[in-house]
């Protein structure tokens, strides 16, 4: 409900910040538009159904998906479920503290679900078993080990490789209506992908993939979720300040600049 | 989201279910300083939307180590009554709660001044009485109103409106059957006067041209909300006013 | 299991509300056995099956009933189920803080439960859908929005008043068993309905209706609730002092002469 | 509550299932001073109940922001074990014990000079062992003997007694299958010498002139609880004085 | 997470205690090797299936044993479930806090647990009623009520007495696959019984059965549960210090030459 | 736990399901040095265990009130990532973790020097990425190294094996499959210099003279385990001397 965490920068290294900014510079020395360097390494977790460790720059997260069958909801009785968990562990910043998920984790983890969900990653109406009785339930678990700015794009991009290398048990069922586990197993059935891509705002500049100082001052952020048509299938403001319409035009088009690359690090679809 | 399921949204004159055309609000009325114990407070209802807010505030922060040496802290939740859907909600905060209660705050912030009050806060308590689409911007719509019937000092108020996509058309003020069935909901909130965007959010699937003009038809709704604003807050100072002028005490 | 809220009410002004009392005086200028005004508005939620909006001077409670179907209780496996919720949310009050119910919420949930129980005002023993299996859960949802004083009261009212508007889908069951909702709705069956009139002590004078600052001078509060026959269905005393037996008396009668008038504030008997 | 549903409370002759009359104490044995590290404690067997208390205080309020400047923190906890019970009880307070937490601490208030020890907290902790119908009261009954034997300053002690209607009669002190099929039941506590109220319910129904009865029969079964009381505390107090005299160390 | 309770014993205290200990001596006059009185008590409380009360010393623990049909865990369909909880309530003592168990709760539990598994002392195996839908859930609730250390011994012998005397009732299944409970009681199948003796090292002292201020000032503590044939069936050591191998076995002599005197406590196994 | 359940855990000759002889360690890896933000950190692999460990600290102690007059506040904290196991582990921490991140805090403390730095705390956090068995001593392994690599003061390093029990034999590191149908897992953490056992625990059967030769088995793979530990620490100190002398920048 409240801000938990208020990590104050001294206000001459801010003036520095916003100073060099208009100069074209940012603290670690990459241009305005400029990604810090993407890693994507799958199949990190063997008990995982699919997983990732994603790096961008010193920011880290990992993500697995887990399945199991349950229960359909009354309302969608024919399809899987997908339910997207992230926790922001005190591992990864002093900034984390410990206890239950709160307003950060919640954001990070519905972001991203709606991102998936818009662009159909996980195609849940192909992932009831008993339809009415028994589907899929597609967890995915994102944890951030290291915290350097850019949880939403590095947390995005690590689901998405994690579901796209998910290999679910084949299953059929028994003549008295029971489930049978066999043990081959089959890719996810995977429709679009999205790729997230943030730009925060720092008094008038607007840039890409900001480090975690940068969020310390920056004004606001806004993230877009990219399908492969170049749709946006997800927008996600966040922080105190605003922006003009020109500006959230202005970052839509610096994220689908980006897109490409970032999606050039995803592992190919199944089949 | 997700495809329309054969639930028809629009007829053949391209009129929503509810008779509305693509870029028509819903009927909205506020009312400004409806209860006595809150600082400031708002009463909204946007079509069948019904939604109560109060201000409590600038006051001490409780618990005392959340207390901002540079501004005020602003704090915010948003809620939904157990009654206020079809089917009841538990009381307790879901998920989506939680989050609605962050993306509001941030969409109230800008429009504050927040040094004005350092080492204080003002609570803003959202309830969803009845819920029919869209509650989240209507809340700010609100809100933002409560703020200023308590006396905040703000830059301008904050309005905001939801931008949906049905049947690949965009529409204003989307309800709840057009938030299900429909392809994407877009809320949006300004400040008005400014025009400055402190919040925006989209599910579904929007083209680039789409997001250009959902932010025009969004500033447009917002510019009618911004009068119903104003005009409810003239009518609570004149109700002050009348009953100075007619020797009630007022608190 | 503490007292959470304890607000001090200057010892100046409570010996000023302690002297005008025995002079027969009110803080807002009423006699002792003097209601405030009562207004009850029905039917202000569309999405519930029933609601009230009941103020009682500045005291504003809305309460709303919903109706689903669930499994009973195994020790009662042919009756419907009735689950009183209250919530003393921060919007009402500066005295009340945000976080799951305390002993408060609690008690006021439990008080207005009995009474209605104890008179059976809704009819639980018909309101199994196929005995043993499915029957009605009815939720009672109380939310005071603004706190003068006298919640209980205000709540009972409002929870009365939400149940006798009701109206739940008629239900058939299929031939395999399932749940049919009908679109034709019917009135919740009623027994009879309670209304509740709170008294508090304050020094030696019985007041009923308290206002919240009379309530922080207060000794005791002793709660009625009355039926239409006149009988007691539920009492609660609260607060850190003691009643006389002859007060206790005392009260009752003063409950029993109110109960006619906030009676005749409840909208009419189904049928 | 509400309706005898076939089973008989009374026999021909008015006896109760186990035998008693209707004015009828159950067997009620109390014991003061039964545990170590509290300042204070007593066991009280009614009929099959079996409840412990124990009193911590006065001491240091933790956390510091609940002391109050003027008075005394009294707080109150009342547990039902799980096994104490027919069917086992979760270990998480239910709603009820949050309730008769607090009715039963406000029943006590009444008795303790609070004033006497401000910024100071005194705790009571209520242990139900065993439960069979009018836990709370029993409860009360114990913990005022544990705030004496703590050395708590006192005005008077307090006892409780529940008044139940079974078969249209008042009974008293009923116990679980009486509330379970009775038609009322209405827990009373007072300062036995003073002859104030201090806890008051009811659920069933009752008639004025009930009320009236079920008053002065609580009163007289009170009466005798208190000797009880009294017996319990001389008891504990000959004890001590033995051991003194004994030459023993005393804690 | 954390230790919540640090009790500071004065330095001189913990001085005169350790000079006495080299001395041979203990605070309440003990010999190193030497156990408190022990009284074990069955059947103090009727509505449980079995129940114990134990005192060590001025340590008394109270247990319980309660037993209902349940559903069996997935991974275990003809097994009953046996569930130990333990809750330091605050009437034992001024160092526990009211509140949802801690980590000295759930250790508590977790130990006296696993040596009640490790000897079968609830043969769980026995207590399917109908193989993979119906089973006992045997639930052992342990409560201090007044501590003066060593509640890991109590809390054992008080769970394995209340088994020990448990009787459940016998159970029909009737035609129709519903479950019948008989007014005819058996005793619980009992394979093997542990007690529990732990050790306490205090400077380069083992003394066992530790009072509370002896645990005050122990560097660290050992226990064993030791099954009838003498066989080691848990162990768990707890505290900041640490044991040389030569200790460990040292003190498990000690536990093994104790755990005759324990047993002979115990009622005797039903049958 | 108990009994084989007609699963062969050894083969004729001896061999482990995974080939290993009794008393032979998993593959062990350790890497120091891994994370950016945390004061220290450190990962292990063990088989197919991963775990990586993060140490923050010496730093201010909050909540205030749980600070130390006179030693280091150590704080720990063991969870199994939701998809480190077969089937998905709820994320809240289960009572086994939190039995378990007491363990691993009593298993370091003696080899810190607490009284070092009064008043501050050092936080462990333990994340369980894959988990195949032993996983609270090989995080007990890792953890010291990451304290290590912290500059946390340590009078020696802290490294566990689990000793199991397997068709009737002691078997040294016992993996997840051996855990489930052996016949008992005694996890031993010792200083392996000092050679003082820090953990010990033990579910299954044992009889004295298995304790003993549990304890010498225990000893001898912790050595080994040992030299990993020193083997990370170095690799992660020349990698920073290189960096210094090749002129980058060190946080």
């Amino acid at each position: 409900m409240s801000e938990r965490v208020h990590t104050v920068v001294p206000a001459p290294r801010r003036e520095a910040i916003l100073s060099m900014l208009k100069r074209g510079e940012r603290v670690d020395g990459r241009r305005a538009d400029e990604y810090r360097e993407v890693r994507v390494e799958t199949g990190v977790v063997g008990n995982a159904e699919g997983s990732a460790r994603v790096s961008i720059g010193h920011t880290k997260v990992i993500a697995g998906v887990k399945a199991s069958p349950g229960s359909p909801f009354p309302d969608a009785p024919d399809k899987g479920i997908q339910i997207v968990y992230a926790e922001l562990i005190p591992m990864a910043s002093p900034i984390f503290e410990p206890g239950p998920p709160d307003e950060n984790d919640v954001e990070l983890a519905r972001v991203v679900d709606r991102g998936l969900r818009s662009s159909s990653t996980v195609k849940l109406e192909e992932l009831a078993l008993v339809p009415g009785k028994h589907v899929w339930r597609i967890y995915i678990d994102i944890y951030p080990i290291d915290h350097d700015g850019n949880l939403i794009d590095a947390s995005g991009l690590a689901a998405v490789a994690a579901l796209l290398t998910s290999k679910i048990p084949k299953v059929s069922v028994s003549s008295n209506g029971s489930l049978v586990m066999e043990e081959e197993r089959v890719p996810l059935p995977i429709g679009d992908a999205p790729v997230f891509v943030t730009i925060a705002k720092i008094g008038d500049t607007l840039v890409v993939d900001p480090c975690y100082e940068e969020e310390l001052v920056m004004d606001a952020r806004i993230t877009f979720a990219i399908d492969r048509e170049g749709n946006v299938c997800a927008i996600q403001k966040g922080g105190r300040g605003s922006f003009s319409a020109d500006e959230v035009v202005k970052a839509l088009d610096l994220a689908l600049a980006l897109a490409p690359e970032l999606r050039s690090k995803l592992p190919p679809f199944p089949q | 989201m997700g495809g329309a399921e054969g639930v028809k949204l629009l007829d053949e004159e391209g009129r929503r279910l509810d008779g509305r055309a693509l870029n028509e609000l819903r009927k909205c009325r506020i009312e400004a300083g409806v209860l006595k114990n809150a600082n400031g407070s708002a009463y909204i209802e946007l079509g069948r939307n019904k939604i109560l807010v109060a201000v409590y505030g600038p006051r001490e922060v409780h618990p005392r180590h959340e207390a901002l040496p540079d501004r005020m802290l602003l704090r915010c939740k948003y809620s939904m009554l157990p009654f206020s859907v079809p089917d009841r909600k538990n009381p307790a905060p879901s998920r989506r709660e939680v989050e609605l209660s962050k993306v509001i705050r941030e969409a109230l912030e800008p429009a504050i001044f927040l040094e004005e009050y350092p080492r204080t806060t003002v609570d803003v308590y959202i309830e969803v009485i009845e819920a029919d689409g869209s509650t989240r911007v209507a809340s700010i719509t609100a809100a933002s109103v409560a703020l200023a019937d308590a006396g905040i000092p703000m830059r301008d108020l904050v309005a905001g409106v939801s931008v949906g996509k049905i049947e690949g058309k965009l529409a204003i003020d989307i309800n709840g059957i057009e938030d299900q069935y429909g392809e994407g909901d877009m809320p949006i909130a300004m400040m008005p006067r400014l025009g400055e965007i402190t919040l925006i959010q989209a599910d579904g699937r929007f083209t680039r041209d789409e997001v250009v003009q959902a932010l025009q038809m969004a500033r447009e709704a917002i510019a009618k909300l911004y009068e119903e604003q104003k005009r409810a807050l003239k009518e609570k100072y004149s109700r002050i006013l009348e009953e100075v002028e007619g020797g009630e005490v007022v608190r």
